[in-house]
């Protein structure tokens, strides 16, 4: 369980010259950046800054206008999302985009689409093999349940849980297709003090099974606590890059928040 | 299938299967044994219409034209190529699957109201098709001198036998469906339903998916087709036409979408309504279908089947094959 | 002229305003500033009609406002500069303008009159008067908005977030014309994430955490206030503030 | 001979394509402020067509049953958004477009228990026979198909670009949310698109009748080759709409003349699918607008 700091060399995910237009508006502008594998990344930025846009563009949502997203040496940009998630990407989404009329414990069994086969015929008509397969979705789902600790809720359906949870279950949601690299929008938004901190615990848990993390975000107690590079995004460029330590201590990124004096 | 889901589908074999014994012996209703073959030919369109419709959320005004594919493909290779109607049965299904392929592909990509217009626009062209090529069909006045279909060289002639023969081809159709939303394919579709962009991210090819259940409707109705044909012995165009399309949405519509007891009771409910119950209209029929249509969608957008809980004292409706929450 | 008394607002179950009261004086610049999620933009939203409160009183000139839909508050002198800027993208500049000017329709002259005015002060906006607003940069497009706003000749203005998504130089030029409207002597309502600019130019400041007014009072004031950092930058910010 | 066919049938084609397009342009109006497909917009042609019968039948003369046909037809439009539309605010586009369906079975209904299956003629609006153009025979009322189209082409296109009410209806369309913030009403706006795009559906019903005929079961298809030319000339485009139109309509009446006449009603039919499938935009969509807009 114990991770080795990754050596520099091991990239997992790189951004080159990614840049996104809209209409007249420039939302990215020739992002460049690497992560190296194995760690929390945090991105902060101001309201607007490009952070949710830069997801959609790594996860294949957008199409940026210039530049590619690099994952594990395969190219992501052009990918469709779905066949991006096959590779061992998996997102949470800013505003909450859970199936909200299936059961909490059916959202999760969704994520383990990816790593199950059976088709229209073979479920249609209960091929051999198949019955089994939907009992290791249904374990594996139930596995991830309790590891974010939503197993009591199970059978809840998910639109009735609260923002807290449904934020949870997200994030299990896209623990079960078994991803190399998480990418989290926003997860503690809307959540109280308490719930950010098991939230925090949660992530530093994930990252230590050797899941590469980049998470939006935009509680700085949160991203200081527990990110070990911090990207910060200003009006869609690249304003600063380092640990919390320097990025708390840059001036550029005080007066990005404050404003300018 | 869950346990609930079993039961029903138990209690519901059971009263189909005995609802001939009870209506036979009084002349008046007797002749319901034939209204409710039209009916099971109808539902398995519907089951297929529920699936594409109520649990992937994609709408398709072209049910008729897949009935109508089976039907002459039925009816042209048994008439013209004096094939055996068993034969044909699943030549037909492979064509409308496969028109049905060829048309989702770049349909399926559209949403909403832009895919209702490009697949009436499909039926509507079928349609046109089926009257003009009249070598082949007939035309407008139809092909005639369509072989019935027999078991163990014997033709089915009797409409309880009829009965059986369509209902069970139902509940093979419920059982297939039911499987299949029992497991990943059928959580994919839901997913597809309610949140595209979430089951995409999670490694669902939502478009391939679509295509694939619009391909099953397709087969669905077409299979009904082929049987309506045998039952028939003739058909026209007119069986195929716009008109049509829209019943089979209010079937859907009416029993409730979101469940595959919905479409069945839909499709029963509204057999017998028009062949039965809505004579009394005349020619204000179509008014009458077209509020029931109105009133559904204004205050029952689930269907009757919705409904049914608050009728029955158990609720062994709830959570089977409806879904709790629509938008 | 604007009295905003404890209103309660609700997203679903969310109870995103808990108690909000503030007020703008006639020809005052108040600012409420807070980090995200505070409750800034519920409150926006509130004011100008497009979310009803659950419990409160929010008064416009002596009277109540706070059932009204947006459409019926604009007329009575309130107009918006929205979050995000929501110009209407497939209109042209001009257009823009004139649906700016909807509840003045008809009276003609004042509309072209306000029209050759704002395309006098905005150079920009004249040189594309005829092209689709959606074609716009970001801070043209905040321009548009502004002076979309100031056609309606609003009492009191309201900017939703200005600065958002702007770059610094353009968020300066942002804050130069803010500037120049309160030296007009408008009375203007500015919400803002980018505190010390809001701060610099306010003459009066609300911070909002966790949608509770947490802190309030004159604009350079706040500005050296130690809390005001902490709302924004986290329990460390001290550390920033030392360093 | 060749030239004087091809001369004919391009009359027709014309005549036609005007139609399709002033039912494309019904589409557009609603489409442009609610996003809706107005599925019983074809319903409103048949609608106005028939009043003008009842009208004439009644001893009015022809412009008169114009305006009456048009304003009676209006007020259907107007009850159908103010009590069924209005209630749906909040229904799923699935819903919003069975509850037009169900609408268009409702006028058809109403028109079949009403003039029952008969179609029915119009006089043409000028007395004369048909005028000789090199040997091929114009009639005077394709003339008139072709002045009032024009007609009320400009009138819609003045209104939604030069008038406050049309832009403001073109401004809700674009961000409901903003319209509201610049004191638009947005639901009167949708009102009016009703009572607008019903009138325009019943002027085509007019001008057309003394022409083809009138049937209550007609709409169906004039809404779909309308819905086609709309959505070939763009969606919500109206001089796309217009030469869309007159596409599908010269190519109708070429099939028909040189092909089949059976298959004459598939020709627009085809050409829809190929819009949808492969520019959905449209053919004289603008592109860049297309983008700006939510799709």
């Amino acid at each position: 369980m114990n991770t080795s700091p990754p050596p520099p060399s091991s990239t997992c995910l790189t951004m080159e010259e990614i840049h996104m237009q809209f209409g007249g508006v420039t939302a990215l502008r020739n992002i460049s950046y690497a992560i190296p594998r194995g760690i929390i990344q945090g991105v902060i930025g101001p309201n607007g800054a490009g952070k949710s846009t830069l997801f959609n563009c790594i996860t294949g949502v957008l199409h940026p206008t210039m530049g590619r997203a690099v994952y594990e040496g395969v190219v992501l940009t052009g990918k469709p999302p779905h066949k991006i998630a096959r590779l061992g990407l998996s997102r949470t989404f800013q505003h909450v985009a859970l199936f909200s009329s299936m059961t909490v414990l059916e959202n999760v069994m969704l994520g383990r689409h990816p790593k199950s086969k059976a088709g229209f015929w073979a479920t249609g008509l209960r091929f051999p093999g198949m019955p089994g397969e939907e009992k290791d979705i249904r374990e594996r789902a139930l596995h991830f349940l309790n590891f974010v600790g939503l197993e009591r809720e199970a059978n809840h359906p998910a639109g009735s849980l609260p923002l807290g949870k449904q934020k949870i279950l997200e994030v299990a949601r896209a623990l079960a297709t078994e991803p190399k690299l998480l990418l989290l929008d926003e997860p503690a938004g809307g959540l109280n003090m308490r719930e950010t901190e098991n939230l925090g615990e949660l992530i530093q848990e994930i990252c230590g099974q050797g899941v590469t993390v980049m998470l939006v975000e935009h509680d700085m107690n949160l991203i200081m606590e527990i990110s070990q590079r911090i990207l910060v995004l200003h009006y869609g460029e690249t304003l600063a890059t380092g640990t919390p330590r320097e990025i708390k201590d840059n001036p550029q990124v005080i007066e990005a928040y404050l404003g300018e004096g | 299938m869950s346990k609930k889901d079993w039961w029903i589908f138990l209690v519901t074999a059971f009263l189909i299967g005995v609802f001939p014994l009870v209506v036979q012996p009084f002349r008046s209703v007797s002749h319901y044994v034939d209204v409710m073959v039209f009916a099971g030919i109808f539902a398995l369109v519907c089951i297929g219409l529920s699936m594409l419709m109520g649990y992937a959320g994609q709408i398709s005004i072209a049910q008729a034209a897949f009935f109508g594919i089976g039907a002459y493909s039925s009816g042209i290779l048994t008439v013209h190529f004096h094939m055996n109607p068993w034969a044909a049965m699943p030549v037909g299904a492979a064509l409308a699957g496969f028109v049905a392929w060829l048309l989702g592909i770049p349909a399926l990509r559209l949403k909403g109201h832009y895919l209702a217009m490009a697949t009436l626009g499909f039926g509507v062209i079928v349609n046109i098709i089926m009257n003009e090529e009249v070598k082949w069909t007939g035309g407008p006045s139809g092909l005639v001198g369509i072989p019935g279909l027999s078991i163990g060289g014997r033709e089915i002639f009797h409409e309880l036998a009829w009965y059986y023969l369509v209902w069970g081809f139902v509940f093979m159709g419920l059982l297939f469906c039911f499987h299949v939303l029992h497991s990943r394919v059928g959580r994919a579709l839901r997913a597809i339903h309610e949140e595209e962009a979430a089951a995409e991210a999670m490694g669902v090819p939502t478009a391939r998916y679509k295509v694939q259940v619009f391909v099953l409707s397709a087969i669905f109705a077409s299979i009904a087709g082929s049987l309506y044909t045998h039952y028939m012995a003739f058909i026209n165009p007119s069986s195929f036409n716009l008109e049509w399309s829209i019943q089979f949405l209010l079937m859907v519509m009416v029993g409730g979408m979101q469940s595959l007891w919905g479409a069945v009771l839909g499709a029963v409910l509204m057999t017998f309504m028009r062949n039965e119950w809505l004579h009394v209209f005349a020619d204000q029929e179509i008014i009458v279908y077209g509020a029931l249509l109105l009133i559904v969608a204004l205050f029952v957008p689930k269907g009757l089947v919705s409904l049914l809980p608050r009728l029955l004292p158990s609720r062994i409706f709830k959570s089977s094959g409806t879904r709790e929450d629509e938008s | 002229m604007l009295t905003v008394k404890s209103i309660h607002t609700y997203y679903g179950n969310i109870h995103a305003l808990k108690g909000v009261s503030l007020h703008v004086g006639n020809g005052e610049l108040v600012t409420l500033i807070g980090a995200n999620g505070a409750g800034k933009s519920t409150l926006v939203n509130t004011i100008c009609g497009l979310i009803q409160p659950r419990k409160g009183v929010i008064e416009f000139q002596g009277k109540p406002i706070q059932s009204l839909p947006p459409e019926s508050i604009v007329p009575k002198g309130i107009a918006l500069v929205p979050e995000g800027r929501q110009i209407f993208a497939t209109l042209t500049v001009e257009a823009n303008l004139q649906m700016g000017g909807y509840i003045h329709r008809h009276k003609r002259e004042q509309i072209q009159e306000d029209l050759h005015r704002m395309l006098e002060r905005f150079p920009i906006l004249n040189e594309r008067r005829q092209q689709l607003a959606g074609t716009l940069s970001g801070g043209e497009q905040q321009m548009l908005a502004i002076s979309r706003a100031l056609m309606s000749r609003p009492q009191l203005l309201v900017l939703d977030e200005p600065s958002m998504g702007l770059a610094p130089l353009i968020t300066k030029e942002i804050f130069k014309i803010i500037q120049e409207l309160r030296e007009e002597g408008r009375t203007i309502l500015l919400i803002e994430q980018n505190a010390r600019a809001a701060l610099n130019i306010a003459d009066r400041g609300y911070v909002l955490e966790t949608g509770k007014v947490v802190l309030q009072g004159e604009g350079t004031m706040l500005l050296q206030h130690q809390e005001v950092q902490r709302a924004y930058l986290g329990k460390g910010a001290k550390q920033i503030v030392d360093a | 001979m060749l030239a004087t066919d091809l001369l004919q049938y391009t009359v027709s084609g014309l005549t036609l394509g005007v139609i399709f397009a002033l039912v494309a342009i019904g589409f557009n109006i609603i489409y442009n402020v609610t996003e809706i497909i107005n599925f019983a917009q074809g319903e409103f042609v048949v609608v106005g067509g028939l009043l003008a019968v009842f009208f004439v039948g009644l001893g009015f003369p022809i412009p008169m049953a114009f305006g009456a046909s048009v304003l009676v037809t209006a007020a259907l439009g107007f009850g159908m958004e103010r009590f069924v539309i209005r209630r749906a605010r909040n229904a799923s586009i699935l819903s919003l477009i069975i509850i037009t369906i169900a609408m268009s079975m409702i006028f058809k209904g109403s028109a079949m228990s009403l003039w029952g299956k008969d179609p029915y003629v119009l006089p043409p609006f000028s007395e004369g026979g048909p005028i000789m153009v090199a040997g091929a025979a114009i009639q005077p009322q394709a003339l008139w198909v072709l002045a009032v189209s024009a007609l009320v082409v400009i009138a819609l296109s003045i209104f939604f670009h030069r008038s406050v009410y049309g832009k403001a209806m073109l401004a809700c369309a674009d961000n409901a949310n903003a319209a509201r913030m610049v004191g638009i009403p947005v639901r009167q706006m949708v009102l009016l698109s009703f009572v607008l795009s019903a009138s325009v559906g019943a002027a085509a019903g007019v001008i057309i009748t003394p022409i083809s005929l009138m049937q209550y079961d007609r709409g169906a298809m004039l809404g779909l080759k309308g819905f086609a030319a709309a959505a070939l000339g763009g969606l919500g485009n109206f001089y796309g709409a217009l030469a869309a139109g007159a596409i599908l309509g010269l190519a109708e009446s070429f099939t028909a003349g040189y092909i089949s006449s059976g298959y004459k009603d598939a020709v627009s039919l085809v050409l829809l699918l190929f819009a949808l499938f492969f520019k959905p935009e449209g053919l004289f969509g603008s592109s860049e607008a297309a983008k700006l807009k939510k799709f």
